[in-house]
């Protein structure tokens, strides 16, 4: 199969699909320029009707696409930063996300939201390097987290599809990354997790760019006689409990691996869900390995510590079948 | 656009409903067979009434938590508004919205808004949705002078002004957001003024005057419907009773008797009215149609069954998923 | 001792720190007339340069308040809604609550923001009745959710004495509840949760207005022989883990009742904590009992389906109990 | 008021040091030892210098994501600044902040700030501070022609109006937001209008020309600090280099190379010491004077530690609890 990058897989997925529809409409700062590259040559093929370049007005052009999706429009709305989602929150959370239910069921908000998640990208620090979606999910809003390129192009195209607001994160460190995209058309369901990696001893349950980050510390454990089954769920909400449980049903162990905030993050309910359905399975205390909570540092040395990383999740993985 | 003798009855006629709709509403939640609270359009019927009449079925409007005024004149129905009240399963929103989510999308009424001046950027998004199918679909978005003050209104004011949107901003100038006068909210003394800051046109018109309002009004649908661009239309009125139902229960008072007495004055439910019998038409048979309407309204909202409670966790999204939304237990 | 209400008392810790430090200052929405109670007075007693009435600019005076304690000021900040969190969500998360931090540890920031958290009252529906204190934490910002008079009293005195910022949720469901409040000045520290009721079968960890629900759900289990310990974390950040943990070490069953959304709610967190530093002492899955992930909806039977309720907490403390 | 021959020269040292700084900067990020990226102030000096040129020390300022000509301007060291883009223990913010986070709060330095007009109201509650103090301390607020069109800077004028606190908004409008000119993202010609909606003055100056803009700052400071209220100041600028260090590699034009070069002809760190020989008065040395500066800052950035990696977790809240923050693992 033809490898494309990440970046790229994203950008065919919109291109596809805005040939395909010709209701899904793209706003956000600089993407007739392309500034991050996701919407490249969209203005050439598309013309000013299709693609806006908007104001440093996040509230406003969140809203629109809001009003736009509900009169039958498909807007995919471009962040440029993962904390435009702290400015426009009211309009995200409180009102694209809340107007359907409260209406009573009536319309339809399908709404597309490419925020390109932190990785964190080395010295973007504090304000440039959040991973807001705990938030989100927490409020409702259907959210992914893909970790391949194929992975990218499906939920991307399964989000543009879908009647409601999706939330597609697209993690900064993995945009250069290469891999398998196939050339016919394809899509990847909401709430389907992936087994990454078959194994045995030991649930690894990573998120977005900790994925690649997962299956290096598995190679290297499997050297070391431990088998260590990664789990990437993709799609953060709707959640696939079961792919996930019976991972743990069958190892007895888990750690999750996630890049947002601690406390109430990803990582805590994913921890709640398996304390509540698998705790007769468990054989040692789950374990979390995620962001310490503070705001990003700046220096490197700062930003790694604070990063959950490879070299952390081999001592747990260590450290927890030592316990046996 | 000169109104015939129908439509002039027609614009009282929404005035009254609305003025008799909200005073039914008051004494129901009173009754506590509305729970939660409500905000009263009562005194400022012109406005909704004036600007909505300039509107086709199709075109939209973006409303706030003063919203019954703009739903009832835009065409919504008092017997599924008042259901809703009830939280009723026969009401607008199937019991999910109450006073502050009213919505009706086949009439072009994008809901109610809990949240000041968050309708603004809707109405844009309508706006542009229905320049790029072609079609001549205005929006118009209400939101008070409170609203006024928030950033989003800001950025949509400009985006609509950048694009050339089809919308008109109908700020209900009502001199005050809750206790804040306007007067300490704001430098200048017209709001319309603010239009400037974006390069559109900015109109203030008296809001206790209905054929000014509608006058007004058909001039901003008018340039929007014909690609001209959006217009800032400030209607100055003022409610004649508390921010909202609970007000009373506060015991709070910013405005003094007399001026509250010296707006009831132009009471546009009272004046209008008077003005059309001199003009030798007589509205005099719309109170009764209205009270009728009314009667029916309340019976078939206390008719009408409360939804079943699971259905609770239905609906919120149009493509659902096994777990989703989560239940609490 | 005394009885006033949890209302009476919020007001109380205000004047007091009012009259203690001239640095305190008011600004909120219709705070001078007092439409929410808790200012009443406060501009007769303090005069207008101590209180400020705002625009509906929840961001600017959100931000401005930030400015002002840069510069040595202690504001005070009153929001009529939850919701308005949403709409000021920048100002809080990514600027007051990291500047410290970002700036190296230079100055302090010492804001209190009073959030009418939702009971959620009765008829409120989905845009006022938002428990938004997960979203808060996640982010690293000091919380507190008081659940009797005299701990809102107290903390909020702690709140407005802390050098950084603190949201105090009081829910709107507790204000108008009486209760023994000391006369004499006290204040409660953060970071310590309260056992408002000690048993040996089952922790209920209850949050803010539910506590009183629990305990009366624990009055009512005792008459059935089952004895339930009930624990009020007080405070939401800094958390108490010592004494939640051992109450569950004690018990070896636990429910989570909490008012928040469930995913990636509070709860959730909870759960991960014991999950990870308790599971050794767990006799059953760990429970939680949340709202459901839905805009509070209008209608009171919808209402009451979706939110936590003593009913269900019996419900499941039973069931817990019976699996013995 | 008239500048005396110190002050002219100081006018140009700063001018000529923001703009070799800048330079070192790209040069470092481009060596890789800055990490991240820096959004360069180049052909915007007159703007900070002018304008800082009118404060005291004690006077606040909040600035932006291009932030180091303010900083500057407003009296930060070079030698700490340059540490903290490298990341190192002797940076203004030990290393936490970076390039858009730099801050001073002992010069009035309340930080670059990563997110487009979130500056704004943090500059009116200084101001007020400063009000409530008895001082007349100014503040002022830098953004750009894009921050024009953010809600919050919207709402941080009208707090200042209605408030009258002195501060100073200072627009630096040059022509982008990255790529969007302001000319299709606004439809006022002069964003300096945009004060009216809020009753305060706007003046717009050549932006490009020091001593126009501190000739109008001065009097905007002025006003502040004797209690006149606020002013909306737009110093109509452009810069002549990339949004950041990174936009060369993105391969990117939305900039005519005619329309740069037209700019770069009016280059202040070339025109203004021109006009000083012209006046007889030889700014010469001080170019040697920044440079050596600058080598030192570089020096000293350089040999200068990283913090240590468990330091992360200090200085978050100014009071700490067991556990707080928490760590990830
Ligand atoms: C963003 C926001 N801030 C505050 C509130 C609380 N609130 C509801 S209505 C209102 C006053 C609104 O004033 P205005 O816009 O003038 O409308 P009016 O009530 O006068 O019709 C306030 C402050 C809210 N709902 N939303
Ligand atoms: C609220 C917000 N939106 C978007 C961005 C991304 N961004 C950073 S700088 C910039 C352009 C800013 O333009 P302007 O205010 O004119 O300042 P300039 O870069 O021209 O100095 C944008 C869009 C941001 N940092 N913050
Ligand atoms: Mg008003
Ligand atoms: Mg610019």
């Amino acid at each position: 199969m033809r490898e494309i990058r990440y970046l790229e897989a994203l950008s065919e997925a919109l291109r596809e699909e805005m040939r395909r529809d010709s209701k899904v409409i793209v706003l956000g700062e600089d993407v007739r320029v392309s500034m991050r590259g996701v919407t490249k040559g969209l203005l050439q093929e598309f013309g000013p009707d299709r693609i806006y370049d908007t104001p440093i007005s996040e509230a406003g052009f969140t809203g629109l696409a809001t009003g736009a999706a509900m009169a039958g429009m498909r807007p995919v709305v471009e962040y440029q930063i993962n904390a435009l989602l702290f400015v426009a929150f009211d309009q995200l959370v409180d009102q694209a996300q809340k107007l359907r239910y409260m209406m009573g069921g009536q319309g339809t908000i399908p709404v597309t939201y490419l925020v390109p998640a932190s990785g964190a990208r080395r010295g973007l620090a504090g304000q440039h390097s959040d991973h807001p979606y705990p938030l989100l999910v927490h409020m409702g809003m259907k959210a992914v987290m893909p970790s391949t390129p194929r992975d990218a192009k499906g939920l991307l195209k399964t989000a543009i599809r879908e009647d409601d607001p999706v939330v597609v994160f697209a993690p900064s460190a993995l945009l250069a990354m290469k891999g398998p995209v196939p050339e016919e058309e394809y899509t990847i369901p909401l709430g389907r997790a992936e087994v990454k990696r078959p194994g045995d001893d030991l649930s690894i349950i990573a998120v977005g760019p900790l994925v690649p980050e997962a299956l290096k510390a598995a190679e290297q454990l499997a050297q070391e006689g431990i088998s260590a089954e990664v789990v990437d769920p993709r799609s953060l909400l709707p959640l696939d409990h079961e792919t996930i449980l019976a991972s743990v049903r069958k190892t007895g162990r888990v750690i999750l691996f996630d890049d947002s905030n601690r406390t109430c993050g990803y990582a805590a309910e994913l921890a709640a869900v398996i304390a509540e359905e698998a705790w007769e399975s468990l054989r040692a205390p789950i374990r979390r390995l995620t962001r310490a909570d503070v705001p990003v540092p700046f220096s490197p040395p700062l930003e790694s510590y604070v990063l959950p990383s490879r070299d952390r999740l081999l001592q747990e993985a260590r450290a927890l079948l030592a316990k046996v | 656009m000169a109104l015939d003798k129908t439509q002039l009855i027609g614009l009282y006629r929404t005035m009254r409903l609305i003025r008799r709709f909200e005073e039914r509403v008051v004494e129901l939640v009173n009754r506590d067979e509305i729970p939660g609270v409500t905000h009263e359009y009562v005194g400022q019927e012109a406005v909704a009434t004036g600007v909505c009449a300039a509107l086709r079925p199709d075109d939209v409007i973006t409303s706030t938590h003063r919203g019954h005024g703009h739903i009832l004149a835009k065409g919504g129905d008092p017997r599924r508004m008042m259901a809703e009240l009830m939280g009723k399963a026969s009401g607008y929103n199937r019991g999910r919205g109450g006073s502050m989510h009213i919505a009706d999308l086949s009439l072009g009424i994008y809901g109610a808004n809990g949240i000041v001046g968050a309708g603004a950027p809707i109405a844009c998004g309508a706006a542009l949705a229905g320049k790029l199918a072609r079609s001549d679909r205005v929006a118009v978005s209400f939101f008070g002078d409170g609203g006024m003050n928030q950033g989003v209104v800001h950025e949509a004011l400009n985006l609509a002004a950048i694009w050339r949107l089809p919308v008109v901003f109908v700020c209900e100038n009502n001199g005050y957001a809750i206790s804040a006068p306007i007067s300490e909210m704001a430098v200048v003394e017209r709001l319309a003024d603010r239009a400037a800051a974006y390069g559109m046109p900015g109109t203030s018109v008296d809001g206790m005057d209905v054929l000014a309002v509608h006058a007004a009004a058909c001039e901003a649908v008018e340039r929007a419907r014909t690609g001209a661009g959006p217009t800032l239309l400030e209607c100055r009125t003022y409610r004649f009773v508390g921010h909202f139902t609970a007000e009373k229960a506060r015991g709070i008072k910013y405005r003094s008797d007399e001026e509250i007495a010296r707006w009831r004055e132009r009471d546009p439910v009272v004046t209008y009215p008077a003005w059309l019998r001199q003009q030798g038409v007589d509205p005099a048979m719309v109170d009764a149609e209205v009270e009728a309407l009314l009667d029916e309204a309340v019976a078939f909202a206390r008719q009408s069954a409360f939804p079943e409670a699971e259905e609770a966790l239905d609906g919120m999204y149009a493509v659902t998923y096994p777990g989703l939304p989560a239940r609490g237990w």
